[in-house]
């Protein structure tokens, strides 16, 4: 075990660890450009200021072991391999999207990658893994499943139901909780009630809490414990301090409203994950993934702006994986 | 005369209600900061107390409302997103709804559960954009859908002052709806008791929620060829069956345009009861989702499920031309 | 020829299902003892890694099946209460149902849920007898609701090969039933496929679950004054139009039995659908569950509630003479 | 407080507990011939064995008080204060039962005693006894709800979630876990993972286990977190360990499932809470509680008995709290 996790410790480069959080935050800034152009519709819950979850447990994860994500899963979806280029086109709703245009920032989701998807549900995910990893198992050889979820997901029922069944039947589940102060406008303090890894503790889960900015120490956190999952040692839990640098979306731009000070803000956007992992990487080694990033961005913006738009004749295709196709609306 | 937008509508019901009865309180998520645009200002004008911000826990706080109002609350419980209407399902259908009965009338639960922007918000997808109404008709919460601002205040107010669990559908289609009228003509409006919101003699429209503006568009394109009677039922449980067969004596013909799901939604119930009792000259035609609908992301996909105005143009000829 | 019961014939699906496919388990509370006497003896024979006793953590055991079924599992999940359905209706109805079309064909989820013994458990009141099958044929969720046991067994063994979520109802009113079959002849029986139990010319009776019995008792009471044919839809969702409509072209006359709430239910949609399609020579009737139900615990009051063939034989009589 | 405790003990007599497990246990065994005789349809959970907990915690209650039962809970509405005649009417569907015969076994409630109600979905009384007590204390003097629960209930979310508010918002609830080792045939150990106090304690409720068998030791344990939630300090978790003396519900009469072998239920039977709280008054006491329960049980069944039973016209009246009338299912 101790081996598995200094070789995927070791084999993940601080320039791959640095790729990721850059990649993921230039997409979100990207993206943010495209709400504002009207090219994302609906708008979108940034990652920026926490991409260094999505990299470093993702980089302690194999090609094959799952995920569940977030309305805020950007980065998660990316860090596990996605193609920027289908995941630029699933947010403005193409047919070369992901999800084929139907899923959306908020449903992405590549199941070839092991990516079972961004939910819309606060804390729906933990489960869903569970029951995902607990059948990968079943069917081959252990797979792990990580869930990652916010700080208000520890309040949802089916969430610590969900702890209990996996701690329970040993699933491999690592549970992920970004903990980044705040529900939408409501603190970490006014919302929870004890401690968020005494809570998973509590369910007999070995719970250790981490700096969520630094790339390098949360990847490893976290390998260690998708080890220990994987080694048949049950549930893991790991909490990552981190903040959110932007708005819990985007809709935030034009209302403002008013429950993080400026000051709060600044102090909070002080330390930079992307930074962090930057200021590992020689200048020139650097520029050179910055300016790779730059032209994966480009095009992937160029093919998502580029690709059609699905037909609206097609609208109720996929419905039901059988091919069912229900009664129209009107006659 | 003043200009009132349908959300300040629903703030302003809750704001007169909070201060005409103080066991009225509100709970919710981002409540106190009013991230809906609803409950904005209730926090410095009624206090902590009776505005709760709530950890992301709805069903806790859904049955925390229910045991508050056994004891004499009447709680305003704002939810975010229609669907988490699925994840209290039991909280408001098997408790809330059935403690009255199941105590033998010793229990009330006088609990109104909001839900600010219901139907399709544009570029939600799948999860965000449910209108599930029909599913509290069905298991017999009474349940509102108001088309306008006047509405919206009248109803929300009449929710709050009923001894029964009501749940406010406000659907996102109205929200940015503005009406100019005298605040002080702003009152209660029963439960249960709909409005011709446009008279004709030829077919009867009914339309539920944001749809009315769309019946009453309709109506006025199609003046001359088709007089054209928009019912707006207001309360879709319990439903008001006689203004409906009222309006059916007068034009004998119905056609109903409704979010819901096709498949035993609001527009088959209303379908069904004028076809076993009313007078129809025609067979009715509802305009609807279709069956199952799951709303996808995509723009053009998400309008092409939603019922719209070039349907209920045809489905208004094809029943006159019946 | 063997006697089969119902609750017998949903064991036997199970254990051929499970014998035929290893990627079918089974989860739910007591299901290794087999409290509700269907999953008895599947723990011996397949073992306790295809038999899950689940904690009572229904939220948690769905999305776990949901999440089983994604990679590649047939789960069944089986519900001691029918209202446990309330409590899962997020999971079921907002994920589950969802993940197809919002991963854009890129999920399925195979998994199936079983009710044994749905509708009223009499004395069990308020909150153990609803028979809520018309909220998941509102929200699209592919829903059964056999009414023998061959037809038991052929349906299950359906859901669990079907690629989408699909709901089995197994009332309580047909658990008891018991036919003489040719073990043999079991076979799965198509979803969405209905059948005429009983041939006849006056009348369409639509029956759905324990009420065939009832429907073809009261059809040969009635026999002589008036020829009922009795259609078992089988599947409530999706529904099997064509062969209703095929009965109506017969008929032209429509009586729904539908152990439904009566607004928004499987019923109203029946009549709405006929209303407006199909060929009706006299205005259709329902007998179903009054408005928003709650049984109440004493039995004549519980009796009360549900539809009887008295109300039943009214009806026919009613629209006959139309 | 401590005041508070003492005076709450001292003013409950050996005799007055006595009086409340054996009320409740005669009661229990008439309604189980009841059931048998056909009178109580449908059945119902017998709470045999665990009338300590019942008697002990309610002991320690004020008349305003308030709680929340379940599916076993006939000892909790009779320690509350409940007419057994009303009661037994209630099981057997009469008029004059304490829901008009509407609720019966599984929904009994008298809201005049602070009694919300049986409940027939586990778990689901936490969050209502949380709401009840932060209205009472909101809108008069503090008054506390004590919310009863089984050990399967600790795996329903919406109870966990119910811990977390009543911790955050300091709610006068104490919840009070009837530790059986089962629910229905799931041992403790295969469905809880972790410790049920500790499930508690995770959320900053301070949590008690006790031996449930013994009326005395409950109350005493219970007393001192009542006056605790009373005088503001949050909600407050007592497990108590007990034994299901009877049936999981009345079915298993006929149906015997197996799952609890003969010697482990004489084991459980071993210490009897009847006779435990019995040895503790002279024989004479004792036989003169005894003569007046029978005596209780003997009117209440005969009150059951003769009253009528609601007329079907009647069946959809209190459905609704305004007098709302549903429409018929058949014209
Ligand atoms: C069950 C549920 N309740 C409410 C919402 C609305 N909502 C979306 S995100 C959010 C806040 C989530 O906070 P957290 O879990 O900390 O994640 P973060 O947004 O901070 O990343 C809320 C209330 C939802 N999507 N799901
Ligand atoms: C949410 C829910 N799930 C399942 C059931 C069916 N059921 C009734 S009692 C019971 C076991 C409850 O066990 P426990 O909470 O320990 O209470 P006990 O019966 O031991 O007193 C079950 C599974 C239910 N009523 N509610
Ligand atoms: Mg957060
Ligand atoms: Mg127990």
């Amino acid at each position: 075990m101790a081996g598995t996790t200094w070789e995927q410790v070791a084999g993940v480069t601080p320039a791959a660890l640095y790729r990721t959080v850059r990649l993921i935050r230039r997409f979100e800034e990207r993206a943010i450009e495209l709400v504002r152009s009207g090219d994302i519709v609906g708008g979108i819950h940034p990652y920026i200021g926490q991409e260094a979850i999505a990299a470093g447990v993702c980089a302690a994860l194999r090609p094959d072991d799952l995920i569940t994500s977030t309305h805020r899963g950007h980065g998660h979806v990316l860090a596990k391999g996605a193609d920027p280029a289908r995941m630029m086109a699933e947010l403005t709703g193409r047919v070369t999207g992901l999800n084929r245009g139907r899923g959306g920032s908020m449903h992405a989701a590549d199941l070839s990658l092991g990516v079972l998807g961004a939910n819309g549900i606060v804390g729906a995910g933990g489960a869903i893994a569970a029951g995902a990893a607990w059948a990968a198992s079943r069917l081959g050889p252990p797979r792990v499943a990580v869930s990652f979820f916010g700080d208000g997901a520890v309040n949802q029922g089916v969430l610590l139901e969900a702890f209990n069944l996996a701690a329970l039947w040993r699933v491999p589940v690592v549970f992920v909780c970004e903990n980044n102060g705040y529900a939408t406008t409501l603190t970490v303090a006014d919302a929870v009630a004890g401690g968020i890894c005494d809570r998973a503790a509590a369910f007999g889960i070995p719970a250790v809490s981490v700096d969520g900015m630094d790339p390098q120490t949360v990847l490893e956190a976290a390998a260690p414990l998708v080890a220990a999952a994987r080694a048949g040692c049950g549930p893991q839990f790991l909490e990552c301090h981190t903040y959110r640098f932007d708005a819990h979306h985007t809709w935030e731009h034009k209302a403002r409203p008013r429950y993080r000070s400026a000051e709060a803000v600044a102090a909070g956007r002080s330390r930079d994950p992307v930074d962090i992992q930057g200021a590992r990487l020689d200048a020139a080694d650097r520029l050179a993934v910055d300016n790779e990033i730059e032209r994966v961005i480009a095009e992937a913006v160029a093919f998502a702006l580029i690709s059609a738009a699905p037909s609206p004749v097609d609208a109720t295709e996929h419905l039901y994986a059988t091919g069912l196709r229900p009664r129209p609306g009107a006659s | 005369m003043t200009i009132l937008s349908y959300l300040k509508a629903l703030g302003r019901a809750l704001g007169d209600e909070m201060a005409r009865d103080e066991r009225v309180c509100v709970l919710g998520e981002d409540v106190r900061v009013g991230v809906s645009n609803v409950t904005n200002g209730l926090l410095d004008r009624f206090g902590p107390d009776r505005v709760l911000d709530t950890p992301l826990s709805e069903q806790a706080f859904t049955s925390f409302a229910t045991g508050a109002a056994l004891l004499g609350m009447r709680p305003v419980v704002e939810f975010q997103i229609p669907s988490l209407l699925f994840l209290t399902f039991e909280q408001i259908a098997n408790q809330a709804h059935k403690f009255s009965l199941m105590t033998g009338g010793q229990a009330r639960v006088p609990v109104t559960f909001l839900v600010p922007g219901s139907g399709s918000r544009l570029g939600w997808a799948g999860q965000h954009s449910d209108h599930p109404y029909s599913l509290f008709a069905h298991v017999g919460v009474k349940t509102c859908v108001p088309a306008t601002p006047s509405d919206a205040y009248g109803l929300l107010a009449s929710a709050i002052r009923d001894d029964d669990p009501v749940i406010v559908f406000a659907p996102a289609g109205a929200l940015g709806l503005r009406a100019d009228l005298v605040l002080s003509s702003l009152a209660p409006v029963p439960l249960g008791v709909g409005r011709v919101a446009r008279p004709g003699s030829d077919v009867t429209v009914v339309a539920v929620g944001h749809h009315v503006t769309d019946a009453l568009a309709v109506a006025d394109d199609l003046r001359g060829d088709v007089s054209v009677e928009v019912f707006d039922p207001r309360t879709v449980y319990p439903f008001d069956w006689a203004g409906l067969a009222a309006s059916l004596e007068r034009t004998g013909r119905l056609v109903v345009i409704d979010d819901s799901n096709r498949m035993c939604g609001l527009g088959a119930e209303i379908v069904a009861t004028a076809s076993e009792e009313m007078r129809l000259v025609a067979p009715p035609r509802r305009v609807s989702r279709p069956d199952g609908t799951v709303l996808p992301f995509a723009e053009a996909l998400d309008r092409a499920l939603q019922p719209n105005r070039a349907q209920l143009t045809a489905a208004i000829q094809a029943v006159v031309k019946d």
